[in-house]
């Protein structure tokens, strides 16, 4: 790995992250990462966060159009709620923070502590939280579904919105209804090491995958002797249209896990498009990339984001943040 | 069987040294932590709670709070601050709300850090919205509480017994219950390490005697 | 890997890039990426192309401000005239041709043939060739020094250049500047494994890297126990420096290979900021990501080059490529 | 020594013969020689040649260029337009300077062949900037002309020695050179593939008489 030691990993990063962008306000001490024109009068205020290891995720995507400000926790584990009232307090103009939240038992716990404090400090809090993966039952016998891939479209769309001067309630209902309307579904090509194991946080053989798989290193729902690009196209939009059934278009996000080549990606971008097509899906924008990963995990994602026009000038609207940035 | 022990014994410096203690109880386990959560969570209990309780030990040496219920409650908020996770604020809230219902009183007995540490499990039970038998860390810190009524040893030996019988169930809580069935078959980290904290506090009150 | 068969990888990833960005036209059988507004009136045209692998170098880099075509090869392997006289033919407004060829054999040999066929078709040429890797010794003794990471700033300047309405020969010096303002140094943590050869392409225990590794796998000059991200640092900013000897400030590439996490990347960009400011070298902008990378390769290249004003204008001016975007 | 054999027996036929054991040897031996390119190269050698021979068979197949430097010639420009690489221009090279020199003779024979083929790695090397003893194909296609102009077998037989001679060379040119002295140690793919070629160039050769 290309670290000093484990614990300094993420401070590192924020040093670096600093150094590279300077539209950002970095706070390497108490791990907070702010759009540097913050707070920004008369605008709804976006906070997320969530473990480390998913960059572009969540530092990447602030600025304007975005987020307002992220707060890194240590790799694969929730910030603390510290963190997200120093952000609310550091970007809220007044307008009130909407706070976006990743359904893990964590990042849940943590974000509602928070929301709490922040509120004791008299800044208005309200919450979305994401949970589109279907690889995960949603049912009382499980944390529910896990947030992946939507979050990026719960950021960029809900940032958007309130860009568009929207008021709080507006902006986090918006969230919601991207929320309601993406899934996604991943796939492991190899275990992911984590600085502090060192080694794969599980064996996973040459010639097999995981289906099903989150984006913190857990093993998925199933393990297969590996699969074509072809195959786990069918599989991974078959499973997230078999949930979604979308009757609009969709914005796609097919995301690499970190360690799968853009080469790769692309391709399966192809497969994944003919599964659309086959399906009488229509796809009115796509992105490929690594924008939601798991370090150096060899992999990849599935979302589906069913939008009416409203949404689609939400994502067409303006960006420009390090890792998603169009429209002037 | 409840053993003979001082009606109220336990000061602030006891917890001081409980907590002293287990700081360095996870110091030692935190590989052995984080590799079952590698199996069905994410491989950072061990490290979680490393970062937590060192933040704890430090802040217990700088600070002497004056009664169990500040040591615990100061206690708690590091963890809140330090670790995040699922842990995090469970954990802390534990610790706060067993501090809590300690009040201010400058010494405790068993009997009533049972009764609190009582308050304290079910405050995660309603945080973290789990029940015994769902492999988490509640499996084992709810015979604590009942094991802490008859003695210490008890205590750590209800909450090491729970924390193996984890192994078989199926998680229905936390990141474990993604996997569905292939959660069994291993022993749960939250479990293991509420065990560890046990086991250490009898430790410290054998050593104290 | 995420593929169907080694042999459509290149095909498979050309449908899928089509399908993601509307704003390029792409010839998946004749294999060349060419912006959709092209030729441009006046302005002179900038052809690139190399082996795939890298991506996003060659295709991720086409459009408005940078390149307007690319012609990718197979995987690791030098793409052949017939495709550089194509994209030539398909982008050439009049004002003339520039190739920019990574220093190669194969590379150097088929941009050679192409610019002879397309001179015969009455297609001006000029040609700037990218040999930025210090690792290789430039003497009579091998095939010189590599193209590696400045190809980015050569086609990014260039393409200002080209944008701001500047002839051929202009365009061209432009290139060879930067060229020659330019140093690489990279270090790989593990081999990479290509399609073709489906394991990777050398042995690499755990615990080991390569010091002075190219972008095609290739092992490097120097093999060593692994080293933290400060030593990697030190070492490979030294080597840059102690070549390139630059007076004024740099722009700073921190780049990684492909199978390194965002999140190492950036803190290593921390440790390359502290060299510098430790060698008293002034950083006008920094680059942090993911851009001329080697398939699955874990590791990270350096790449400097020294800009005057003119120079920090053109890396300023607007780009809309999918892989570097910003301006308006 | 010199072997019987008809004087000008080497029509259009023949050399598609030859191409054509060619791309099978090619296919044959691949993967050997994208495993020799891995170990100072990029892995590639092989699968180059397969694309390229693969062409070369397949227009052979459709078009059927009635001189022997018909035949050279279109099978260079299909490497050239398919395979890419250093070997691509090389090779492709190599097999339309040959034809070229080979004018537009109905049928060769041995001598006119060893000197046309000696005009092609003459283009090779200029081409290339390599010299014998730079550890490429070079090594292995001089000797082999010079083989030739004795005997079919004695051309195979130079080849493959001087193919097996760049092992302990250090390369100067290709990518191979970017190794310094690691590139000690390992058989040249280029030269591997010329010698396989002039191999089938002898077995073409005999399989005819
Ligand atoms: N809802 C819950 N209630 C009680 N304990 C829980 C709950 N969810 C998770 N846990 C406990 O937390 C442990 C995991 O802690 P840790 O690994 O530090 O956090 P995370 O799961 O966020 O990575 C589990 O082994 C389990 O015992
Ligand atoms: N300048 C050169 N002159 C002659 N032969 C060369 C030269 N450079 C490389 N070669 C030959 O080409 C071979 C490699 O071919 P190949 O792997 O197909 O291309 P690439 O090196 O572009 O990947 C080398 O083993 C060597 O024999
Ligand atoms: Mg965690
Ligand atoms: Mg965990
Ligand atoms: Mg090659
Ligand atoms: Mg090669």
């Amino acid at each position: 790995m290309l670290i000093n030691v484990a614990e300094t990993v993420v401070a590192d990063a924020l040093r670096g992250m600093a150094a590279a962008h300077p539209a950002l306000s970095v706070d390497v001490e108490n791990r907070v990462v702010v759009r540097r024109d913050a707070p920004v009068a008369g605008k709804v205020a976006l906070v997320s966060g969530g473990g480390s290891g998913h960059e572009p995720l969540h530092g990447g995507f602030v600025g304007p159009g975005m987020l307002s400000a992220a707060c890194p926790g240590e790799v694969f584990t929730s910030p603390v709620p510290d963190q997200m009232v120093r952000a609310a307090a550091a970007v809220d103009s007044g307008s009130g923070v909407l706070f976006i939240v990743k359904n893990y038992t964590g990042d849940v716990l943590n974000f509602d502590m928070a929301a709490e404090l922040a509120e004791d400090e008299g800044i208005q809090v309200a919450k979305v939280l994401v949970n589109d993966d279907v690889a995960v039952t949603d049912s009382l016998f499980t944390a529910g579904r896990r947030g992946t891939g939507a979050t990026l479209f719960v950021e960029k769309l809900a940032g958007a919105a309130a860009d568009a001067g929207m008021p709080l309630e507006r902006v986090e209902s918006i969230g919601r209804q991207v929320n309601a309307a993406s899934r996604s579904f991943g796939v492991a090509l190899t275990a992911v090491s984590t600085p502090a194991k060192g080694s794969p946080t599980f064996d996973l053989p040459e010639g097999e995958l995981e289906l099903g798989i989150g984006i913190h290193g857990e093993p998925g729902r199933e393990r297969r002797a590996m699969m074509t690009s072809r195959e786990i196209a069918d599989f991974a939009v078959g499973a997230v249209l078999d949930d979604l059934k979308p009757r609009g278009p969709v914005i796609a996000l097919v995301n690499g896990m970190g360690g799968t080549p853009l080469l790769e990606l692309y391709g399966f971008n192809a497969e994944v498009q003919r599964v659309l097509e086959e399906r009488g899906v229509s796809v009115a924008r796509t992105l490929v990339g690594n924008y939601v990963t798991s370090l150096d995990m060899a992999g990849c994602s599935v979302t589906l984001c069913e939008v009416d026009e409203d949404l689609l000038a939400l994502w067409d609207a303006p960006v420009a943040t390090p890792a998603l940035r169009w429209g002037r | 069987m409840a053993e003979q022990e001082p009606g109220t014994g336990l000061d602030a410096a006891f917890f001081t040294r409980w907590l002293t203690a287990c700081a360095a109880a996870v110091e030692r386990e935190a590989a052995h932590l984080t590799d079952l959560d590698a199996a069905i969570g994410d491989a950072d209990h061990g490290s979680n709670l490393q970062r937590g309780f060192r933040a704890v030990a430090d802040a217990l040496g700088k600070d002497e709070p004056a009664t169990p219920g500040a040591v615990l409650t100061l206690a708690g908020r590091q963890l809140i601050s330090t670790v995040g996770g699922a842990s995090g604020p469970l954990y802390g809230t534990l610790l706060r709300r067993t501090g809590k219902a300690l009040g201010d009183a400058p010494a405790v007995g068993r009997a009533e850090l049972a009764e609190a540490l009582g308050q304290g499990v079910a405050a995660v039970a309603q945080l973290g919205g789990a029940k015994a038998g769902d492999k988490t860390m509640l499996d084992a810190l709810e015979p604590a509480v009942t094991g802490l009524g008859q003695s210490y040893a008890d205590a750590a030996r209800a909450a090491a017994d729970a924390a193996e019988a984890t192994t078989p169930l199926q998680a229905r809580k936390g990141r474990a219950s993604y996997l569905g069935e292939r959660s069994i078959g291993h022993q749960d980290p939250g479990a293991t390490s509420a065990a560890l904290l046990i086991g250490v506090l009898a430790e410290t009150a054998e050593a104290g005697r």
